[in-house]
């Protein structure tokens, strides 16, 4: 590993709200705005840009053809990774370590307002076994929660007030009585337990030379991977993938004892159950405090999630002098198939 | 060879699409038979379709230039094959001609049906003109398509 | 920047439709290709990159699916979908990702079953206010283009042709290679059936079935491995405005791949691509393209691409041949056809290109092309 | 301004190999087969080319028994009762449906597969699983 190093130089962020009337366009232009702003750059210091969108959320043919010119991309590079937006990262990251670049934007955006998303997805379900039963990515939530429920007597009322505890604060508070009454919608996970689905946008500011003398969060290690696809393939209740991609990741920062080694984790999860998936694969511990604006579960933007919650680190660790180092979290595909985490690092205080 | 055994699926979806503010005006300017483009301030190109961001100069845009629906046949195909019409979602019969059109005011160019399909009397610089559908919709399929002026 | 070459690559038989194959299957026929020619096993792959136009087959984040087809299941995985550059953009993403001392061995797979979809798929879901209603698909637009670069160039239907006829002949040689018609003349060209003026059916690429892979290795492994690796010197990525009438005669500027081959060039040190590359394998859809590839790659002066296909000096015992595999013209599966150009310029540095083996080739260029003029450009050598 | 798009396509997927094999016999037979990996022993269902557990492609197709343990399920309102099987005799288990699911299901509850009446090499000709007894 080279040891150049990579900087969260500057986040811009757009949503996520429930149905953004702009155009994928719109939004993302002012996301990239935010970002370059944050950083108090233009375009000219932008050496390469990599982009995180799915064609089918989009309805678009390559749809990052419709954003070349507000990613800035017209006569540049630009790589574009269809998963989440921390894979985007992952990747941006790996052409800064290359020396390859300078300075990277990496744009995710998703508009799941347009199509209903769980339909869209069948599409992403092997279409020979799977994709003609009409399973979907919350068909698998549903079998990974029965899972770890089935054994578990308190999950659901546990599950219910993490869910709870998630939402206090924001303007989407609501009790743990109140999310066990909403309406099942894959037993045994209920509407209120589900991260809502929401459009948004989030641009990041990847640069070895921009950023270090404000101190902004580096990067000290990046994981990801995939896991078989079918979950009959997978043990249901362990997300093996994730703890591949943690231990690689874990590998580069030197981390030994992820137990004691994180301030803050910023996970990527859309369900109660996943979150405990999360804290057990990555092995973190009582001391790391976990989503404290509430995660996805105040809003959830599929493909722009993993980014969301790097800028989410990246902006506590800015505004925390106590918050040392955060371990930031992406998935994708049925039960979290795919899995991509980055490890931040304060900068110096 | 063993029986080889394929799976069908049929994709029936439909997307709510998000036209922009500057799409939106151009589309319902469409109605009245009326053309716009928006223009950048540092480099000056009238842009067709409108949008919100010249990617050549990285500037947000917000100037509307008056453009007509007549300009120059600055290339030309007469396809001979049937495709898929995104209008009627049918066939279309070929042959039918298709253009890329600069339309007097504007500065990048407008891809659209052809009235004539003979190649024979097809030329790069030839004028041409809109010919406008009686119902509009406020869609780029209000224009039927370009005639030459003879 | 850390060393990296390309020490192994692999095919399918690429064909009209590989129904014996389901995607996963395709794409662990090019895979197990790629890992015997590079002598490794699947635990020494690091990382996965998979290149592929997901909409073509009607499919969201194929990768899902299709990653156990590419030794992916329980390793690092991503896929790049960035239209026809998919391939190359994928093999380019591999390169940085072993460069960044992240991963010692990448392996890079691009497919495309075009048979399962639909062909006018790509067509169907473009600009919804815009190109959608009066959009010609990728055909038209060629069409169109090329009508503008016949007159600004002088090219004639005769030369397009003679280009036609050298990819089918250099397919001939190539057992991976889609259309085999080694006794196409140029008459046939000029014959075969109009599609759009003034592209003919045989001007044009077939749509195939097919996947390519490559191993991408750092450099203390690809020593190890390999006695000849394909070292990647340069690489370049250059995108454009988004409709088709944003750009200025699109085919005769070309300024993506202009300014795409400008930066591999300085960086690897030619002056003179004609004379200092010895052999090319660049993404040409159409006919019509490779003669405007030629200018554009500055192998030769603008105006000059008819004289140079008329004098030989791209065929396989010209000065610098171009595409001795057939090329896009003989085989097409598009998420594929960037990694083939990246795995057959490397296999002419490897030596490995069997009976279109250009004898003694040190430096090669590969290139990718999408159809809203995107490039890709890389330069591949027998020494670092 | 929002415009509604809609489209309409069909798309033709091979199940290739492997996939031929299973739909074929589930057709023709009404036999479910796995896979048995000669690398690492590793018994998967539906049947497969690659090994989900270790990426292998050296496999035996298995005749496996058309009744298993249920390991989860899932009812989704209006769409049934979604349920992976472990089928006797295999490692991995079976994504499929249940049919006619009673209001209490537990783990290791016994299932048996039922097979459609009209059968066209499909997955749908397995029709589902029915619960046969209680859990161990």
């Amino acid at each position: 590993m080279t040891q150049r190093p990579v900087f969260i130089a500057g986040c811009g962020q757009v949503g996520p709200v429930a149905e953004d009337p702009r155009s994928i366009v719109e939004m993302v232009l002012e996301a990239v705005e935010g970002a370059l702003e944050d950083v108090g750059i233009t375009h000219q210091d932008i050496d390469a840009i990599v982009t995180a969108s799915v064609d089918i959320l989009d309805g678009l043919t390559a749809s990052n053809i419709a954003v070349t010119e507000v990613v800035g991309a017209v006569m540049k590079p630009e790589a574009r990774i269809a998963a989440d937006g921390m894979a985007a990262a992952i990747h941006g990251a790996c052409q800064i370590w290359s020396g390859a670049y300078d300075t990277v934007l990496i744009v995710a955006h998703a508009k799941p307002s347009m199509a209903p998303y769980q339909d869209l997805m069948q599409w992403a379900m092997d279409p020979i076994y799977l994709q003609p039963l009409g399973v979907d990515f919350l068909t698998c939530a549903g079998l990974q929660a029965q899972a770890l429920a089935a054994g578990d007597a308190g999950a659901e009322q546990r599950w219910a007030e993490l869910a709870s505890a998630r939402r206090a604060g924001t303007p989407a508070a609501i009790s743990a009585d109140e999310i066990l009454a909403s309406p099942i919608v894959a037993s045994p996970l209920r509407a209120e337990m589900c991260a809502p689905m929401e459009d948004g946008a989030s641009a990041i500011v990847l640069s070895a030379v921009l950023g270090k003398h404000d101190g902004r969060p580096q990067v000290t290690g990046v994981g990801h991977d995939l896991a078989p696809h079918d979950l009959g393939d997978r043990e249901p209740g362990i997300w093996r993938g994730l703890e591949r991609a943690c231990n690689r990741a874990y590998s580069v920062a030197g981390i030994d004892n992820p137990a004691s080694a994180f301030d803050l984790a910023e996970p990527s999860c859309l369900f109660p159950h996943e979150e405990e998936l999360f804290v057990a694969a990555a092995g973190i511990g009582n001391a790391t405090v976990v989503s404290p604006g509430g995660g996805l579960f105040v809003g959830h933007t599929p493909v722009v999630a993993g980014l969301s919650r790097l800028a989410a680190s990246a902006s506590a660790m800015r505004q925390d002098a106590g918050c040392r180092r955060a371990l930031a979290h992406g998935a994708w595909g049925p039960a979290g198939q795919g899995q991509a985490v980055m490890i931040l690092e304060a900068g110096a205080p | 060879m063993s029986e080889t055994v394929t799976v069908t699926i049929e994709m029936e979806q439909a997307w709510r699409y998000a036209s922009g503010t500057a799409m939106e005006r151009f589309s319902e300017g469409l109605k009245e038979r009326r053309i716009e483009a928006v223009s950048c301030r540092l480099c000056g190109r009238a842009y067709l379709p409108p949008r919100p961001y010249c990617g050549k100069c990285n500037i947000r845009m917000s100037s509307w230039t008056p453009v007509k629906d007549e300009g120059e046949l600055v290339a030309w195909t007469v396809m001979q094959l049937p495709m898929l019409d995104g209008r009627t979602g049918e066939m279309r019969e070929a042959p039918y001609g298709m253009g890329l059109i600069l339309l007097d005011g504007a500065d990048t160019t407008l891809n659209h049906y052809l009235a004539e399909s003979d190649p024979a009397k097809l030329a790069i610089g030839q004028r041409v003109r809109a010919v406008w559908c009686n119902e509009r919709r406020g869609a780029m399929d209000d224009i039927l398509h370009f005639e030459v002026i003879r | 920047m850390n060393r990296a070459a390309i020490i192994g690559t692999g095919q399918t038989r690429h064909a009209r439709r590989r129904d014996d194959l389901s995607q996963p299957e395709l794409v662990r026929e090019a895979c197990t290709a790629a890992l015997a020619d590079a002598g490794i096993g699947q635990k020494d792959i690091d990382a996965v990159v998979i290149a592929n136009m997901e909409l073509f087959e009607g499919r969201a984040l194929p990768e899902l699916w299709v990653g156990e087809g590419a030794f992916a299941t329980g390793k690092p995985c991503m896929k790049i979908a960035t239209g026809g550059t998919s391939g190359t953009s994928g093999c380019i993403a591999g390169f940085h990702q072993v460069a960044s001392g992240l991963f010692d061995i990448v392996l890079v797979v691009g497919f495309e079953k075009h048979s399962e979809g639909h062909t006018q798929t790509g067509m169907a879901l473009t600009d919804p206010f815009w190109d959608r209603t009066v959009a010609s698909g990728a055909l038209g637009n060629f069409a169109l283009s090329i009508s503008q670069y016949m007159v600004d160039r002088g090219v004639t239907e005769e030369q397009a042709a003679k280009v036609a006829v050298k990819a089918r002949r250099n397919a001939a040689r190539n057992p991976y290679a889609h259309l085999q018609m080694p006794d196409i003349t140029e008459q046939e060209v000029l014959d075969s059936k109009m599609l759009a003026h003034p592209v003919r059916m045989l001007d044009m690429c077939p749509q195939s079935d097919g996947a390519c892979a490559i191993v991408i290795a750092a450099e203390s492994k690809a020593k190890k491995y390999c006695d000849q690796p394909a070292w990647i010197r340069a690489t370049a990525t250059r995108h454009q405005q988004p409709y088709i009438g944003d750009i200025d005669h699109r085919l005769t500027s070309m300024e993506t791949l202009r300014s795409a081959a400008r930066s591999v060039y300085a960086a690897a040190g030619i002056r003179d691509p004609l004379k200092e590359l010895d052999v090319a394998e660049i993404y040409e859809p159409v006919s019509y393209a490779e003669l405007a590839w030629y200018e554009a790659l500055g192998f030769c002066e603008d105006g000059e691409a008819g004289r140079l296909i008329e004098d030989g000096v791209t065929e396989m015992d010209g000065e610098l041949p171009v595409n001795p595999s057939g090329g896009v013209l003989s085989t097409n599966p598009v998420g594929a056809s960037g990694v083939i150009r990246v795995a057959e310029a490397a296999s002419q540095i490897m030596g490995r290109a069997g009976e279109h083996q250009v004898q003694g080739a040190k430096t090669a260029l590969a290139t990718g092309y999408g159809v809203y003029a995107w490039a890709d450009a890389m330069i591949l050598g027998t020494a670092p | 301004m929002i415009r509604e798009e809609k489209i309409q396509i069909p798309f033709v997927y091979a199940a290739g190999q492997a996939g031929s094999r299973f739909l074929v016999a589930l057709r023709d037979d009404g036999r479910i087969m796995g896979s048995a990996c000669a690398a690492c022993g590793h018994v998967s269902v539906p049947t497969r080319s690659f090994c989900p557990a270790c990426s292998e492609s050296d496999l035996s197709d298995v005749e496996l028994a058309g009744e298993g343990n249920l390991v989860s399920w899932t009812e989704i309102p209006g769409r049934g009762v979604f349920a992976l099987i472990n089928l006797d005799g295999a490692d991995g288990a079976l994504l499929h449906r249940l049919i006619d699911s009673p209001d209490k299901l537990a783990v290791g509850q016994r299932v048996r597969a039922q097979f459609a009446e009209t059968r066209k090499a499909h997955i749908s000709d397995l029709a589902g699983f029915v619960v046969t007894g209680a859990g161990p």
